[in-house]
C-alpha cells in the first residue's frame, strides 16, 4: 500500500490504510518511558495535544488518502476487531466469532448497547450494510475499501447483535481485512447512494456536515483541515472509554516547527521526530523520545520487468548483488538515520514479526568482493576506471552507468543516502546520477511510464534504479502481493513479472494455517531475495516524542487500534 | 588618449563599488581555485554530524558530517557557475527581443511586448515550479529557468534604451548614409547600450544567484550539485536550527547576502552613473556655502 | 543656373497617422528646387513641416504623395538598396553637434564610416578622410583623426560631421538647423564653411528658423507655413520686400541687432494650429490681419507675387 | 540712471567643488546695479557664468557651491548669511523664470494650484482670493483666468512660459530675473513673450534681469545690458552705447558675429573658445581669441573701471593704469 | 478618461484569456496525466480508462479546452483529483491564512519603504542616507528563506514570538477562548512571518522608492518650488512623492501579484499552511486542478494588480489619460 505519500521531508508516522509503527516482538530497540495502561489508578481527563505532519484530509472510509484520516477513523468509527500489543486480533465492537468448517461463512458477535452520536442505536445492520456496499461499488466508487472485503460474498444481520459474513474461498486475511473496515451509520450514507453506482457515497464529505455522526472512542468537535482537530470523548462508547477528555491533533507543515511547540510546553505528543532532531528533542527536559522498531524500511528498487530494453544487464542477480555490496549501509545507518534503523533483507521488513524470513541475511559492505564479483561476470574497466558492459545479442557495448532515481518526499535525507552509495559504486567503476520525479507520484510515473498496462504487458521501460521505501503491515499479504503482475501498473513498482511468485502469492492467501503459510511466505521471500528486485537497505526506528506529564502512550499500537488516544492519561 | 567612460569610473571610483569589486574577485577566485582551496572533500565525512567549529573544521561540519569549509567554497562555484549562466541566458534571450523589438518597431514590437506583457505576468514561482517538473531537476535547467524569468523585465529595458538611441541622430545620420540595420544595431545601438546591459546582466547574476537558493529551497534544485542554497537547504533538512547549529545556517546565507549585495553595488553603481537624471538633486541638506569677504579688495 | 537641377520636389505630401484615425498633414504639396551651387533655406517655425520635407528627401520618411528627383532620377519610390548608391550623392548635417556622432568613434572613424557604407576601398580611405577633414577645416587633419566627440568643441563636432558628409563628395547636402545648438561667436565660422561648399558646386538645402541667417547665407528663401510653402524667392528680396502677411509678421519680429532699428513688430495672435486640423481655405486665414472673407473658402496657390521686384518672387496670398 | 538701485550686486564670487577635489571658478566677481523698472541683459556664450549669476543671487546654488560678496537689497545686504538670508526674500522680492519653462510646472499638479502655493506661503493670499488673484495673473500674460484649473501638460509651450511668468509675478516681486525664457520658443511666441515683459516693467515698475545668448534680442528689449565673459562682466552699458562703441573687442566681436536680418556686412566667428575655469586664468582672460590684445594682457588680469557713467569694461585698451 | 479605462479593462481580459489559455496548455504539457499519477488499489487500466473518460481527457483537446472555458466562466475550477473536493474551496482554505500575513508584512514593508526611501532620497549622501541605504540593499540581498531560518534561529526566542503554525495549538480546544484572545493568538503566530516578508520587500521598496525620489528630485519643478519657497517636507512630500509614487505604484502593483507565490518559503518555515504551502503539496501530488487553480488565481491577482495600477495611474498622472 504504500511510498510513503509524505511532503518535503515531513515524515509521517503512517500511511495509506493505518499501516506501520508495531514492530515483531523479537526485535524491540526502543528505549521507551512509557509503559502499557495496566490496572493502576488512572488520572482521567485533561487535553492530550498532539502534532503531527500528517493531516486528517478526510472521514470518509471510501475516500482518504492521508494516513492520519486512517487513524482517525478509528477512534470515531466501530470496528469489528483489533489489533493487539502483539499484532494478535482481539475483541473490538465483536465479542467473539467462529468460522464454518469449510471457512467460507464468519459469524461475529457484537457487544450491544452501543449507540450514534445523534442517539441512533448502533446495530449489526449497520456493518451488514457497510460490507455489502463495499463489496457492491467494490470496482469503483467503494474501491477504496476493496481490499478489506475480498472474496466476501454477502453480510446479513440476523439480529443486532450477530453479523453473518459469507467468503467464497477461504481467506488468511478475514480479520486483518475487516479490522481496518470502519462501520458507517447506515442511516446517514445510505440516503446517498442515489444512482446506483455509489457516487454519492464517495462523494460525501462527513467533517462538512458537523456534528458527525459517530460511535467510536471520540467525537469530533471540531475539525480545520491543517489546523487543529480536536476529538473529544464519547462517553456512550461502547468499548473502554478514553481519559482524556479531548485530543487536539494539530498539523504541522515542518517538524522543526512542532518541535518548538513541543519544547515550548504547547504539544504533548509528537507522532514522529526526524532522524536529525533525535538528539536535541532528547535533550529537552520532561519529555521522553519513544523508539520502537518501526515499520518503514529503505530500499534499493531494481527495474526487474523482463522485457526492459536498456540495460538488461541490471537483471542479472549476480550484477545486483555485486552492486549491494558497495552500498555502505551501516553508514547510511550512522550518518542518515543517525543510528536509528536496523539492517534487514526481507521485503515483508521486521513489521511482518513471525512471517519474516529470518533466514535471510543481509549483504554484508565489500568494494573488494563487489568487484571481485563484476570481474568474474567480465565486466573490465576501460581507461577511465570505469567498468564497460560488453555487446550483447540486444544492446551495444556501454558503461555502466545508471540514473537513480530519488523521490524527494522521503522522510530521510535521500540526496545523502544517494551520495554514500555513489561513493561505494564510483570505487567499483559503476556512474550513478540522481534524478528526481521531483515527488513521489511523478517518481512513481518515471517508474511506470505512461504507457503502462498489464494486460498488454507494456511500461516498466524508463528506469533502471530507484531509491524509495515502503511500510509494510504486519500482515504480509499486502505487501507480497505487490510484486504479483496483478498489481502492474498499480503498486507494482519493480515490473517484476514471475508466473511461479504470483501462484504461490494466491496460494498463502488461501493457506488458513499460520505455519503452513509461512512456508509459502519465507519461500517467496527467497524467490525475491534471490532475483535481487529490492536491495534493502535499513528498516527505521519509529520515532516519537511525548511530554513526561502523559503516560500510556504506547506508538508500537498507535496507528492499529483504539488506544492510541484512547489509552494515554495525565501522570 | 585613453577614454573612462562614466561608467568605468563610477565602478572604480566609488567605494561601495570598489568593496563590491573585491568581493566579487575574491569569490571568483575561491570558485575557480576553489578545488585547491577546499580543506577536505565534498562527499567525504570527517566528523560527527553538525559538529560544531573547530580547529581542524572551522565552520563545524554539516548534517552529514562534511567540512563546511569545503562545502562552503564549493558552493561558490556552483552559485557563481548558476548566477552568470542564469543572467546570461536572460541577456541574451531579453537583449534579442529588446533589441529587435527597439529597433524595429511597428508590429515587430508590438507582438514581442506582447508576448513580453503576458510573460511579466506568469506568476512566476508556479511558472518554475511547472517548468521544473517537466524538464527535471539540473544545474543547466535551473539556469533556463532563471533565464526564463528574468528575459522580460531586460528585454523592457532594453527595447526602451535601444528606442531612444535609435532615435539618436547620429543613428539616424548613419542610417541616412545608407548603412545597414546589422551595421545600426551592432556598430552603434549594441555598444552604447552594451555598460546598461552590463549593468543589468550584473544585477541579474545577482537575481540569479538569489532565485537559485530559492529554486532549491523548494527542492527543484540539483540535488547532487553543492550550491550555497543547497547548504542552506541542507541546514534546514538537517534540522539544524533544531540543534542551534548556528554554523550550518548562517555562513551559506551570508555569503549569498554578501555576494548579491556586491553585484548590486556594482551593478547601481554602474547604473547611477549611466542615470543623468540622478547627478541633479534640487534638494539637499546641506546648502552653499558663503566664504568670508575679503579685508582688502585685490587692488590689480 | 540652367538644366536639370540637383534636387527637384513636386507636389511632395506627407501624412502620418495620429492614432485614433486622425492624420497629421505634415506636408502638403510642396514643390521647390536645389541647383549645383546654390543654397536654399526652407524657413519656418517648429511644425511648419520643413524638417519633415527634408526628411523625405532624404527618404529617411515615407512621403505620400509627390515626386522627388535627384539629379532627374526619381527617387521617391525607390528600395532600400536601390536608394544606397544614390545616397552618396546627398548628405545631411544635423541640427545637434553633440549628438550627431557617435560617442564611441573617433574623428577618424565617423568620417570614414559612409566610405566604409559605400565600399570605397580600404586603402582609399585614409587620405579621403584627411581631404574631407581639410575641407572642413579641421586642420592639420592629423590633430583630429583619434580624437573622440568629447574631446571636441561643438564647432569641431559640427565640421567633423561635415566633413563625414563631404568624404563622399556629394552633389547636395541637406543642413537641419546646422548652426542653432552652436554658441554665436562660431556659428559665423560653419555656415561660411558651408558658403564655401556651395562657391564650390554644392546643392545645399538649409532648414532653419532663423530668418537673419537664411537672409544672409541663402540664395533663395522657402517660407513653410503648416506644411505649405507661403513665400518664395531670392533670399534678400523675400526679407526686404516680403509679400505674404505671413512673411511681413515674421520678419517683423525677428529681434535686429541695431538697438535702433525699432519697427513696431507686428505679433501675430495665438499660435500655429495643429496639423492635425489645418483650417479650411488659406490655411494662414485665422490669424492673417488682412484676411477677408473669400480667404475662408479659397486655398491660394504659389503665384508670382504683385509686388514682386525680381523674379521668382512667389507668394501664395489670394491678395498680394 | 536715478534713483536708489533696487537690487546691487558688488563683487559676486561664485565657486564649485570639482569632484576630484579642485573648484571651479564660474563666476569671478561681477558687479551690477538694477533699478526699478530698468530692463538689464546679461548676455554671453554658454558656460561664461550667466546662469550661475543669477542662481547665486536666488540663493538656488547647490551645496557644492561657495560664494563671496555682497548682495544688496534695496540697500539691505542678503547675501551674508546665505540662504537663510536670501531665502525670505526669494519670490517676495526676486522671482525667477526659468530657462525651460515647460519643466517648471510640477505635471501632476493644477497650474493654478501652483501659482498660488507661493502665495499661500508667503501669505499674500489664500483660498478665495488666491484663486481670484491666480486668474488676475494668468490674464495679465493673456491666459484665461478659467484655465488655472488645467494641468501643465494641456497648456502649449507659449502658454506654460506665460504660465511660468504669472507665477513668478504672485507675489509682486521686485526684480524678475529670466533665464533665457524665449530659448525653445519659436520667433512669434518669442515676440510675444517678450513684449509681455517689457509691457510687465513698464506697467508694473519691475526690474527685469534677462539672460540670454542672443544679441539682437537683448538689443530690442533691454535698457542695459552686460556682456559676459568666462564669469566677468566684460563690459556693461546701454545696449545703444554698447552696438555703437562697443569698448571691449569682445563685445564688438560678438556683434560681429550676430547675422542681421538686414544687414548685408561679413559675418565672422570670433576664433578658438572660451576658457576652462577649473583653473584660475593668467592675465586676461579672452587673450587668446582678442584681435587687439596688448602686451601686458598675457600677464596681467585686466580691470573692471568704469569708463563712463554706467558705463564699465574690463580691458586694458584704453587704460591708462 | 472613461476610454483609457475601457482600453486598460480591455487588456486586462485578453490577458486574462490568455493565461487562461497558457494555464491549459501548460499543464497539457506537464509529463503525464493527472490519471497516470494516480496510484490507489483499483486503478487498473480499465479504472483509468474510465477515469479519463470521466473527466474528459479521453477526448479531443479542443472539447477539453471548450470544456474548461465553461468551468472557469461559471466559477467551477473543477475538483481535486485527489481528494475531489472542489479546488476553489481547497484554495479558499489556503488563501484565507496567507492574505492577513501578507497584508500585514506589505502594510509594514510599502509603509516604512516610503518613509526610509523618502528619507534616504532627501537626506541623499548623508549618514542617514548611507545607514538606510545599506540596511535596505542588506535585506533586499537575504535569500528569503535564510532570513527566515535566523529570525527562528536568533530572534524569535528573544521577543518570545512564535514560529510556527496558524494559532496555539492549546487554544479554543474546546471552544472556550474569548474570541478576542484567539485573535490575539492569531496575530501573534502572523508577526514574525509577516515580518521575514515585510523586511524582504522593504528593502526592495526602499530601494525603489529612493530612486524614484532622487529622480523626480532633479527635475526642474522641484528646484522652481525651492524658488518659491517652499519648505523641504513641502517640497518632498507634495512634489517628490507625489510624482514619484508613479513608478512607486507600478513596481508594488506588480511585485504584489507574486508576493502571493513567493511566500512559500515562509509559510514553510513558519509552518504556516497558505497558499505557499498548497502549491507544492499540490505539485507533490500532482493535483493538476489545484494546480491550475492556483496558477489562476496567482496570475489573476498579478493582471488584478497591474489593473488597479492602470486605473490608479490617471488620478496620480493626469498626462496619462491624453497621451
Amino acid at each position: 500500500m504504500r511510498r510513503v505519500l509524505v511532503v518535503l521531508g515531513v515524515a509521517v508516522t503512517c500511511t495509506v490504510l493505518t499501516a506501520c509503527g508495531g514492530g515483531s516482538a523479537t526485535t524491540p530497540t526502543t528505549s521507551s518511558g512509557s509503559t502499557s495502561p495496566g490496572p493502576v489508578a488512572v488520572k482521567e481527563g485533561g487535553i492530550l495535544r498532539i502534532g503531527t505532519g500528517n493531516y486528517i484530509d478526510s472521514f470518509n472510509p471510501w475516500n482518504w488518502i492521508e494516513s492520519q484520516s486512517g487513524m482517525a477513523m478509528y477512534e470515531i468509527y466501530p470496528a469489528l476487531v483489533q489489533y493487539d500489543h502483539d499484532f494478535k486480533f482481539v475483541p473490538d465492537w465483536a465479542q467473539t466469532w467462529e468460522t464454518s468448517a469449510d471457512g467460507l461463512t464468519w459469524t461475529f458477535h457484537l457487544q450491544s448497547g452501543g449507540q450514534w452520536s445523534d442517539g441512533k442505536p448502533l446495530t449489526a445492520d449497520d456493518a451488514a450494510w457497510t460490507i455489502n456496499t463495499s463489496v457492491k461499488y467494490k470496482d469503483d466508487a467503494t474501491a477504496n475499501a476493496a481490499v478489506n472485503v475480498g472474496h466476501v460474498v454477502s453480510a446479513a444481520a440476523p439480529d443486532a447483535n450477530t453479523l453473518v459474513i459469507t467468503y467464497d474461498k477461504p481467506s488468511a486475511t478475514v480479520l486483518g481485512g475487516l479490522g481496518e473496515m470502519p462501520i458507517l451509520p447506515r442511516h446517514v450514507w445510505e440516503p446517498l447512494d442515489t444512482d446506483g453506482k455509489g457516487s454519492g457515497l464517495k462523494k460525501y464529505r462527513p467533517e462538512l456536515h458537523m456534528p458527525m455522526v459517530t460511535a467510536g472512542a471520540f467525537t469530533i468537535a471540531k475539525y480545520e483541515k491543517k489546523g487543529t482537530t480536536v476529538f473529544k470523548a464519547d462517553p456512550n462508547f461502547y468499548g473502554p472509554k478514553a481519559h482524556a477528555q479531548a485530543v487536539a491533533l494539530t498539523f504541522y507543515t515542518n517538524p522543526n516547527a512542532m518541535i518548538a511547540d513541543l519544547k515550548a510546553g504547547k504539544l504533548d505528543y509528537l507522532d514522529q521526530v526526524p532522524f536529525k532532531a533525535v538528539k536535541a528533542v532528547s535533550a529537552m527536559p520532561n519529555v521522553t523520545v519513544d523508539k520502537s522498531a518501526g515499520a518503514e524500511f529503505t530500499d534499493v528498487t531494481w527495474n526487474s520487468n523482463p522485457k526492459k530494453k536498456k540495460h538488461r544487464e541490471l537483471l542479472d542477480p549476480a550484477v545486483k548483488k555485486a552492486l549491494a555490496m558497495g552500498i555502505d549501509r551501516q553508514r547510511i545507518i550512522d550518518v542518515v538515520f543517525e543510528g536509528n534503523a536496523s539492517l534487514v533483507d526481507s521485503v515483508v521488513g521486521h513489521v511482518a514479526g513471525y512471517f519474516e524470513n529470518t533466514n535471510l541475511v543481509p549483504t554484508r559492505f565489500d568494494i573488494a568482493a563487489g568487484n571481485a564479483a563484476l570481474d568474474g561476470l567480465g565486466y573490465t574497466r576501460g581507461a577511465d576506471g570505469s567498468r564497460v558492459v560488453p555487446a550483447s545479442a540486444t544492446e551495444a557495448a556501454h558503461p555502466m552507468a545508471y540514473d537513480v532515481m530519488i523521490p524527494t518526499s522521503l522522510d530521510y535525507d535521500g540526496d545523502r543516502t544517494f551520495q554514500i552509495i555513489k561513493d561505494g559504486w564510483a570505487q567499483m567503476g559503476v556512474k550513478v546520477t540522481q534524478v528526481s520525479g521531483g515527488d513521489s507520484t511523478a517518481g512513481y510515473a518515471y517508474e511506470t511510464g505512461d504507457n503502462c498496462d498489464a494486460t498488454k504487458g507494456t511500461g516498466y521501460e524508463k528506469f533502471d534504479i530507484a531509491l524509495w521505501d515502503w511500510v509494510p503491515y504486519p500482515d504480509p499479504d499486502q505487501q507480497l502481493s505487490y510484486m504479483t503482475k496483478a498489481q502492474w501498473c498499480s503498486w507494482n513498482d519493480t515490473g517484476y513479472d514471475n508466473p511461479a511468485y504470483d501462484a504461490l502469492y494466491d496460494q498463502q492467501s488461501t493457506t488458513i494455517d499460520r505455519t503452513a503459510r509461512k512456508v509459502i511466505v519465507d519461500q517467496m521471500q527467497q524467490m525475491l531475495f534471490d532475483a535481487q528486485i529490492y536491495t534493502v537497505i535499513a528498516n527505521e526506528v519509529a520515532l516519537s516524542a511525548h511530554s513526561n506529564a502523559w503516560v500510556g502512550i504506547d506508538q508500537k499500537v498507535d496507528a492499529y487500534s483504539k488506544t492510541y488516544l484512547a489509552a494515554p492519561h495525565e501522570a | 588618449m585613453k577614454r573612462r567612460g562614466p561608467v568605468l569610473q563610477a565602478v572604480l571610483g566609488e567605494w561601495q563599488s570598489r568593496i563590491g569589486l573585491a568581493i566579487l574577485f575574491v569569490t571568483l577566485i575561491a570558485a575557480v581555485f576553489g578545488q585547491l582551496l577546499e580543506p577536505y572533500g565534498i562527499d567525504q565525512q570527517v566528523g560527527g554530524t553538525l559538529d560544531p567549529p573547530s580547529s581542524a573544521h572551522w565552520l563545524g561540519t554539516d548534517g552529514g558530517g562534511v567540512d563546511l569549509v569545503t562545502l562552503l567554497i564549493a558552493g561558490a562555484r556552483v552559485s557563481l557557475i548558476v548566477g552568470f549562466a542564469g543572467a546570461a541566458v536572460a541577456m541574451v534571450i531579453g537583449g534579442l527581443v529588446g533589441v529587435l523589438s527597439g529597433f524595429f518597431g511597428g508590429k515587430t514590437d508590438a507582438a514581442l511586448m506582447r508576448v513580453t506583457d503576458y510573460f511579466l505576468v506568469l506568476p512566476d514561482v508556479p511558472l518554475l515550479i511547472i517548468v521544473a517538473a517537466i524538464w527535471g531537476r539540473s544545474l543547466q535547467n535551473i539556469v533556463l529557468i532563471i533565464g526564463l524569468i528574468y528575459w522580460t523585465s531586460t528585454a523592457r529595458l532594453i527595447r526602451a534604451q535601444v528606442k531612444s538611441v535609435r532615435e539618436r541622430v547620429y543613428v539616424r545620420r548613419a542610417q541616412a548614409l545608407g548603412a545597414s540595420n546589422t551595421r545600426l544595431i551592432f556598430r552603434h545601438i549594441v555598444p552604447q547600450i552594451a555598460p546598461l546591459l552590463i549593468a543589468n546582466t550584473v544585477l541579474m547574476v545577482a537575481q540569479a544567484i538569489f532565485l537559485e537558493t530559492f529554486i532549491t529551497f523548494l527542492g527543484l534544485g540539483d540535488p547532487s550539485a553543492i550550491s550555497w542554497g543547497k547548504l542552506i537547504e541542507n541546514s534546514f533538512k538537517d534540522d539544524a536550527v533544531l540543534n542551534g547549529a548556528w554554523w550550518a545556517v548562517v555562513p551559506p546565507g551570508l555569503a549569498v547576502t554578501i555576494v548579491i549585495l556586491a553585484c548590486t553595488l556594482v551593478g547601481q553603481s554602474m547604473e547611477d552613473a549611466l542615470n543623468p537624471r540622478l547627478r541633479v538633486g534640487h534638494l539637499s541638506v546641506r546648502r552653499f556655502r558663503v566664504r568670508p569677504a575679503l579685508r582688502e579688495r585685490d587692488g590689480a | 543656373m540652367s538644366g536639370t537641377p540637383l534636387l527637384e520636389v513636386s507636389d511632395l505630401v506627407v501624412h502620418y497617422p495620429a492614432g485614433k484615425g486622425k492624420v497629421v498633414h505634415a506636408v502638403e504639396g510642396v514643390s521647390f528646387s536645389v541647383n549645383a551651387g546654390e543654397l536654399v533655406a526652407l524657413v519656418g517655425e517648429s511644425g511648419c513641416g520643413k524638417t519633415t520635407t527634408a526628411q523625405s528627401v532624404m527618404r529617411m520618411v515615407h512621403s505620400t504623395a509627390g515626386t522627388i528627383r535627384v539629379d532627374g532620377r526619381d527617387i521617391t519610390n525607390l528600395s532600400a538598396g536601390e536608394l544606397r548608391p544614390l545616397r552618396r550623392e546627398m548628405q545631411i548635417i544635423f541640427q545637434d553637434p553633440y549628438e550627431s556622432l557617435d560617442p564611441r568613434f573617433k574623428v577618424r572613424d565617423t568620417v570614414a564610416e559612409p566610405l566604409e557604407i559605400h565600399g570605397v576601398p580600404r586603402e582609399e580611405r585614409d587620405a579621403r578622410v584627411h581631404d574631407a577633414l581639410v575641407r572642413a577645416g579641421l586642420t592639420p587633419p592629423k590633430l583630429y583623426l583619434d580624437r573622440f566627440p568629447h574631446e571636441l568643441s561643438g564647432g569641431q563636432r559640427q565640421r567633423v560631421a561635415i566633413a563625414a558628409a563631404l568624404a563622399l563628395e556629394p552633389k547636395l547636402l541637406l543642413a537641419d538647423e546646422p548652426v542653432s545648438m552652436l554658441d554665436v561667436s562660431i556659428r559665423a565660422g560653419i555656415l561660411g564653411l558651408l558658403d564655401e561648399q556651395r562657391r564650390a558646386g554644392l546643392g545645399i538645402l538649409m532648414i532653419t528658423h532663423d530668418l537673419s541667417t537664411a537672409a544672409h547665407y541663402a540664395d533663395r528663401i522657402c517660407v513653410m507655413y503648416l506644411g505649405r510653402i507661403v513665400e518664395e524667392g531670392p533670399a534678400k528680396e523675400v526679407v526686404r520686400n516680403p509679400q505674404h502677411p505671413y512673411t511681413r509678421a515674421l520678419v517683423s519680429v525677428v529681434p535686429k541687432r541695431d538697438p535702433r532699428l525699432t519697427t513696431q513688430p507686428q505679433i501675430l495672435k495665438g499660435e500655429t494650429p495643429n496639423p492635425v486640423a489645418v483650417p479650411s481655405g488659406c490655411r494662414f486665414h485665422p490669424r492673417c490681419p488682412v484676411a477677408q472673407a473669400q480667404c475662408r473658402t479659397d486655398d491660394p496657390p504659389l503665384s508670382t507675387a504683385r509686388d514682386a521686384r525680381e523674379a521668382g518672387h512667389r507668394s501664395a496670398c489670394l491678395f498680394t | 540712471m536715478s534713483g536708489a538701485p533696487v537690487i546691487s550686486v558688488e563683487d559676486l564670487h561664485v565657486w564649485f567643488d570639482l569632484a576630484d577635489g579642485g573648484e571651479l571658478h564660474a563666476v569671478r566677481g561681477i558687479s551690477f546695479d538694477l533699478h526699478p523698472g530698468e530692463r538689464l541683459g546679461l548676455v554671453g556664450e554658454s558656460g561664461c557664468g550667466k546662469t550661475t549669476a543669477i542662481l547665486a543671487l536666488m540663493g538656488l546654488l547647490p551645496a557644492s557651491a561657495s560664494v563671496r560678496g555682497r548682495v544688496l537689497l534695496e540697500g539691505s545686504e542678503i547675501m551674508a548669511g546665505g540662504e537663510d538670508t536670501i531665502s525670505p526674500h526669494r519670490w517676495k522680492d526676486v522671482a525667477m523664470v526659468f530657462q525651460g519653462a515647460m519643466n517648471a510646472f510640477n505635471p501632476v499638479q493644477r497650474v493654478g494650484k501652483q501659482i498660488a502655493e507661493a502665495m499661500e506661503l508667503h501669505g499674500t493670499a489664500t483660498g478665495r482670493s488666491a484663486r481670484l488673484r491666480v486668474a488676475e495673473l494668468l490674464e495679465l500674460v493673456g491666459i484665461a483666468g478659467e484655465r488655472q484649473d488645467r494641468f501643465p501638460h494641456e497648456f502649449s509651450g507659449g502658454m506654460r512660459q506665460r504660465a511660468a511668468i504669472a507665477m513668478a509675478l504672485a507675489c509682486d516681486p521686485k526684480v524678475l530675473l529670466a533665464d533665457e525664457p524665449t530659448t525653445a520658443l519659436d520667433v512669434m511666441v518669442q515676440a510675444q513673450i517678450l513684449e509681455l515683459l517689457v509691457s510687465l516693467t513698464r506697467d508694473l515698475g519691475l526690474a527685469l534681469i534677462l539672460i540670454t545668448h542672443d544679441l539682437p534680442l537683448i538689443a530690442q528689449v533691454c535698457d542695459r545690458a552686460a556682456v559676459m565673459y568666462a564669469g566677468e562682466i566684460a563690459e556693461i552699458g546701454t545696449v545703444h552705447d554698447l552696438y555703437a562703441d562697443p569698448r571691449h573687442p569682445y563685445t564688438r566681436l560678438l556683434f560681429a558675429a550676430t547675422p542681421d536680418i538686414y544687414g548685408d556686412d561679413l559675418v565672422v566667428s570670433i576664433p578658438g573658445s572660451p576658457p576652462r575655469l577649473d583653473h584660475e586664468p593668467v592675465g586676461c582672460p579672452f587673450r587668446p581669441r582678442c584681435d587687439a590684445f596688448l602686451e601686458r594682457c598675457d600677464t596681467v588680469a585686466p580691470r573692471f573701471r568704469t569708463v563712463a557713467p554706467g558705463r564699465s569694461v574690463t580691458c586694458h585698451n584704453g587704460d591708462p593704469a | 478618461m472613461g476610454r483609457y479605462a475601457a482600453k486598460r479593462i480591455g487588456f486586462a481580459l485578453i490577458t486574462v484569456l490568455v493565461a487562461i489559455t497558457l494555464n491549459f496548455v501548460l499543464f497539457r504539457a506537464l509529463p503525464g496525466d493527472a490519471v497516470s499519477a494516480l496510484r490507489c488499489k483499483a486503478c487498473t487500466a480499465a479504472f483509468r480508462a474510465a477515469q479519463r473518460h470521466d473527466l474528459g481527457l479521453d477526448r479531443p483537446l479542443v472539447t477539453q479546452y471548450g470544456l474548461y472555458l465553461k468551468g472557469i466562466a461559471s466559477g467551477d475550477l473543477g475538483s481535486s483529483l485527489r481528494t475531489e473536493a472542489p479546488v476553489r474551496g481547497a484554495i479558499w482554505e489556503a488563501i484565507k491564512n496567507t492574505v492577513p500575513m501578507v497584508t500585514l508584512g506589505t502594510v509594514f514593508s510599502i509603509v516604512f519603504g516610503i518613509i526610509a526611501g523618502v528619507i534616504s532620497a532627501w537626506r541623499r549622501g548623508t549618514f542617514v542616507d548611507k545607514i538606510t541605504q545599506q540596511t535596505a540593499l542588506a535585506f533586499y540581498s537575504m535569500p528569503t528563506q535564510w532570513l527566515a531560518l535566523l529570525i527562528v534561529l536568533f530572534v524569535a526566542g528573544a521577543v518570545g514570538l512564535p514560529t510556527s503554525g496558524l494559532a496555539d495549538p492549546s487554544i479554543d480546544i474546546l471552544g472556550d477562548a474569548s474570541t478576542w484572545s484567539i485573535l490575539v493568538d492569531r496575530f501573534q503566530h502572523m508577526v514574525l512571518p509577516s515580518l521575514t516578508l515585510g523586511l524582504v520587500l522593504y528593502g526592495d521598496y526602499s530601494l525603489i522608492v529612493r530612486s524614484a525620489m532622487l529622480e523626480t528630485l532633479g527635475e526642474d519643478y522641484v528646484l522652481t518650488a525651492r524658488a518659491k519657497g517652499l519648505s523641504s517636507w513641502r517640497i518632498v512630500w507634495r512634489h517628490g512623492l507625489r510624482n514619484a509614487l508613479l513608478p512607486i505604484v507600478t513596481l508594488v502593483a506588480l511585485s504584489l501579484g507574486f508576493v502571493i507565490g513567493g511566500t512559500y518559503t515562509i509559510e514553510f518555515i513558519f509552518s504556516y499552511p497558505g497558499i505557499g504551502y498548497a502549491t507544492v503539496e499540490a505539485i507533490d501530488q500532482r493535483d493538476y486542478p489545484i494546480l491550475q487553480g492556483i496558477f489562476l488565481l496567482v496570475t489573476f491577482s498579478v493582471i488584478g494588480f497591474n489593473l488597479i495600477a492602470d486605473l490608479l495611474y490617471p488620478k496620480l498622472d493626469p498626462r496619462v489619460v491624453s497621451s
